[in-house]
């Protein structure tokens, strides 16, 4: 047996994180920023129903694509130009439980916009998450101007875009993507791909399977991944990562996921999603998924499972219960930061 | 005769005159098996079909720009852009192209289609899901600019929108949906474009508004009546082409004015009414004309104590017309 | 030898143009489109230089694209969104040389606009050639609409729209072009690559050598084709054309052109492109090419060919005069067209 | 002190302001090698270099939403769009964007960007290379809105523009840029955005414009001179914030108030003008409130006659400030 044989059948027996570089604290900080953003997601519908919080919008399905990316990003360093469905995405680049719940509730100390805008319009400037609006795709030519900025400071920034696929047929998006296919920026835009916009289907957004055979168009990589599949999400964002870094420019990933919920909390998508439909989604949860296989790597028993389960449950209720009592905005800044204060 | 919502006059315009004339053709996002989030297009896709009830792409200035193109070929195009906040990526499309297809060609070419957009706030919607817009196209020529107040007025004003033979842009308060209800008459009914319509006649003050601001006006005309002071108000429901003469009319009766809309103040439309007054209605005018509007803020907060108080209401309304009245 | 055998031998032997089924005539008449065009072109420049057109904007170079895509269209049927270069294709549809010389000196009865809007911007509603701003790129969703109410409307139309490859980056081409697919249309987007948009070069443009490419990604059919070789252009166009009208669905195709002029009377080429690049450019005129083709073919002789240049020029001398005489729009006029008249 | 054309005061801000801080970056189309249509960035390309002063793909909306991020990111863009009329298609990322990023961060973010775009006609542009579009933007609260009519102003409100922490549009008129020369002052000049400037001291009107128009007043104001008529003469300079406080003082003096835009008249910014005096400025007018301005048409023909037709001039604003004097 050769050197090479041995190690490629050593590779072969190897699990898939390691190949990967991954280590089990990593995997179950992975595992838990997925959990506590379900279990976060969760709570925000509850609260919904009893009247609490006016209005949601969900991110359950998508925490895989999420999770898996931002593990490949660099906390601090890295950009997020997030959409409304990035709860977990938020949570792994240090978004706190309390720091979404203030929003949920729209408070005035709500690290996104000190209440003004609606619940998970993400922004966290310590993170690098910036601020975004709730016209889809605007966020991608911030982005690529980011990125733009970073490559003409000679930062080593990486800066990820992400979308729907139904925000890919937006002027915004198109122009974004060549503008950084133009100048190689550090640009990764990932589209998580739901098969809906509210409740326009895929077949009427788009005459492609996978918006990734765009990328080729533009002159950028592109890959299509199971957005469900929270290492092969990582795996290829961390290639993209590289890419960007070794100034070989953008990638547009599609991540294909499932949307669990209606659109929000004005929406019901049994209005035009047939039951079958709805049923088989629930046997692609992503975090099961990634569940099973910690546990098959004995990396992830029931019992520490249960503690987590115990653990991001507590963490949500203390974050409600600090988050509903914190001041609401005062009338009285209704017009402040228009502009900058004393010029 | 029977007492319906806003919206279901909106609802009710649309499918008879689909119902009338196969070339009007509903197209936007969400419009098909949804119904539109606001339901304004509920039953119509299954009535007529997916190509004439289409769920586009989402891409606002396709939906405007696609349209245009349908105009040319002989479709009576009604898209709706889902909330008045997003339709500002198709502005070039309704100001470069839906407004001068027929300027531009000298009257050869002409775009027949009627733009629909739900506006405005209070109800819950921040920044993105409550803004007015009106302001932006009453300034373009070659756009009309419709915004029904009443049920009936919702159905009779779109169904002349969609027989127009040019541009129109159709602004639907969001809030008046199903709060605002009213009686819509049986049969055809065409109310023109262009007339204001005077919603209570009054010997004090000229009240001037439009959309929800309209009821608004009305309930704090109620208010100051006990005060003795007798507010006309004057519902607009046609920004452009303006109706100047029944303002006018009013104003010499009145000689005060005053125009409310939620907005922002500096250079909402209000400013454009204030004008024609201090310009036409100078000899009769006894006092300031006054304007009532949201604060110079980029569109109302989330946050429920914020949005109360950037929001116009009756109460606000009602300070203004007694500050008027003893002017 | 085998029938098929045989077949092919023939094929072989059998001129370009007749295997494309264009006869004698047809050539004939492209041939002189293409020397009309050009020979107002140039008159519009001199006309210019007299200080009798304020501005001219110019289609030298295009010209072989244009008329060999006009050549696969039904004029009266086929629709034509066009942009400012497209003067050969006017002329090759129906546009003639007084109606091109009204636009150029803004007369009241000037057919696309009565004067209203600066020369070639080209709108002729008896030739299904629609009114078309400066805004580059706004046509071609108005292209994608006309050509869904053909659809709808079970009409046997097909829907050519014109950009340059500029125009390419802009959201509203890109939307345009997704609709399009979607819908499976019968729409043919035509770029007329010259690589410049005014002096903005290719390679700051876009991040590929063809925009071609990007077909693909939308779910449509792409060709590359030079442009400079009329009987290339009328292939290809002839057989997105039959795509078209067979539902198979929309077509992009990417000429590849060259620019004689500076890109407008108000602007200078020889700031930004390289004199050996200007040089080169003449060497690439279709016209001299096609006359060379149907020489060859033996379909023009020398007397033939210098009757047709006298001939046009006549015909533009004419225009001129007729045109230059005729009257200027009223001011009284100003005021109509607003709306509908008597509405 | 040397006197200059605008053009130059616009390019010696840009070099000054480049020169000074190297996150200072100008993008638009055509502004690298060629220096821009009107040279505006002439010489720009050659001194810094193809990063600094870049050829953007001929897409409106990214060039504002990628300066936006790039903002973001600690540079200081300064956006060109080659004509104001084809500022449309980055409404969106202008209104929705750029105004909104400090209010709705609450203050966490900041958009630092200026937008250049020359506007106005007289020039043969037609339809589409003609246009104001100042009154869509002096609308939105979030960003400030700028328009010189000197060399100096153009030199000195441009580099206080690139200093400012919020976004700036900075319109100029394209007529005006080898028109209007003027004395620049050496040295370091920057002039602060929001006040007013009265270029002409009147006691008979008020007569209040921006940009070419500016001059046009000027030359109006001395042949009206001649029938005793002293018209003083504001040069907004800034539409947003609106110097209120000078034009009210001048009302105060004068009585009479006549506003004069390229744009069309209505819902052209003069309306909030007209508005702000008839309400702030009642008691001292003595006369209507009147507007000079393009006819309600879609943009000026390109056709000379037209063309002449559609623009205010110093005849049409003298012939109002006759009319208005002896009210
Ligand atoms: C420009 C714009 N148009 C319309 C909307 C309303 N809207 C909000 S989300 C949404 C659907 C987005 O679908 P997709 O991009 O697939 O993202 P998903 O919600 O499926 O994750 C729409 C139409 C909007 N926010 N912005
Ligand atoms: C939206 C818009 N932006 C800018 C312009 C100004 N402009 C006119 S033509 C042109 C270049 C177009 O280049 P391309 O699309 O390659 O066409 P070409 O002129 O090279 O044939 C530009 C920037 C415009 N007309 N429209
Ligand atoms: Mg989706
Ligand atoms: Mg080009």
């Amino acid at each position: 047996m050769s050197e090479e044989e041995l190690a490629r059948a050593v590779a072969a027996r190897q699990p898939r994180h390691t190949g990967l570089g991954l280590d089990a604290e990593k995997l179950q900080r992975m595992y838990r920023h997925m959990v506590l953003a379900r279990a976060l997601d969760r709570r925000m519908w509850v609260l919904n129903r009893q009247g609490r919080a006016p209005f949601v919008i969900s991110g359950q399905g998508h925490e895989a694509a999420q999770v898996g990316a931002a593990a490949a990003m660099r906390p601090g360093i890295d950009w997020l130009a997030p959409y409304y469905r990035d709860l977990a995405f938020c949570i792994a680049l240090g978004m706190t439980a309390r720091d979404f719940m203030l929003g949920v509730f729209a408070r005035a100390c709500d690290p996104s916009s000190g209440g003004r805008q609606m619940p998970s319009h993400f922004g966290l400037r310590r993170a690098r998450i910036i601020t975004t609006s709730s016209v889809v795709a605007t966020q991608v030519p911030h982005a690529a101007g980011i990125a733009y900025a970073a490559k003409a400071r000679r930062l080593d920034e990486v800066v990820v875009a992400c979308v729907g696929e139904g925000s890919t047929s937006k002027g915004d998006w198109h122009e974004a993507l060549n503008f950084a296919a133009v100048h190689r920026l550090p640009f990764i835009c990932i589209v998580q791909d739901n098969d809906y916009a509210i409740s326009v289907p895929h077949r009427l957004q788009m005459g492609v399977e996978t918006v990734a055979e765009r990328a080729r168009g533009y002159g950028m990589a592109g890959a299509t991944v199971d957005g469900g599949d929270v290492l092969a999400v990582y795996e290829a964002t961390r290639a993209a990562a590289a890419r960007a870094r070794a100034g070989e420019g953008p990638t547009l990933i599609d991540a294909k996921v499932a949307r669990f919920t209606s659109h929000s909390s004005d929406d019901d998508q049994r209005r035009y999603r047939p039951r079958e439909e709805l049923e088989a989604l629930l046997r692609r949860d992503p975090i099961e998924r990634f569940r099973n296989y910690l546990m098959d790597e004995g990396l992830l028993s029931e019992a520490a499972d249960e503690d987590l389960q115990l653990e991001c449950t507590a963490e949500v209720d203390e974050a409600v219960t600090e988050a509903e009592a914190a001041h609401e905005p005062d009338p009285a800044d209704l017009e402040r930061h228009v502009f900058a204060e004393g010029s | 005769m029977a007492v319906k919502t806003l919206i279901e006059g909106v609802r009710e315009a649309l499918a008879e005159e689909m119902e009338r004339d196969e070339r009007v053709w509903v197209l936007g996002e969400d419009v098909g098996r949804k119904g539109g989030v606001f339901l304004a297009t509920e039953g119509l896709h299954g009535r007529f079909g997916e190509a004439r009830v289409l769920d586009t792409p989402l891409a606002e200035s396709a939906i405007v720009g696609v349209a245009i193109g349908a105009a040319l070929n002989g479709l009576i195009p009604v898209a709706e852009i889902q909330f008045a906040d997003f339709i500002h990526p198709a502005f070039d499309q309704i100001v470069s192209e839906a407004a001068r297809i027929r300027y531009r060609s000298n009257g050869d070419w002409a775009c027949p289609i009627v733009i629909r957009a739900p506006f405005g706030g209070g109800v819950h919607g921040g920044l993105y899901h409550s803004q007015s817009v009106e302001a932006f196209y009453a300034h373009v020529p070659g756009l009309k600019v419709v915004i029904p107040s009443t049920p009936a007025d919702a159905k009779g004003l779109l169904k002349s929108a969609i027989r127009d033979p040019d541009p129109v842009m159709f602004f639907e308060h969001k809030k008046a949906y199903r709060l605002v209800k009213g009686e819509i008459p049986d049969g055809e009914l065409l109310t023109p474009i262009g007339p204001a319509q005077v919603r209570r006649e009054g010997a004090s003050l000229t009240c001037v508004a439009w959309g929800l601001m309209v009821h608004h006006c009305l309930e704090a005309a109620e208010a100051v009546a006990a005060d003795g002071i007798s507010a006309e108000v004057i519902d607009l429901r046609t920004l452009r082409p303006l109706d100047t003469g029944t303002i006018l009319r009013s104003v010499e009766k009145t000689g005060r004015a005053l125009i409310v809309h939620e907005d922002n103040l500096t250079g909402g439309f209000g400013a454009e009414i204030a004008a024609v007054v201090a310009q036409d209605g100078f000899e009769h005018l006894d006092a300031p004309v006054t304007r009532v509007a949201a604060p110079d803020v980029p569109a109302m907060p989330f946050n429920h104590p914020q949005e109360e108080a950037f929001l116009p209401n009756p109460e606000k309304i009602a300070a203004a017309m007694r500050k008027l009245a003893v002017y």
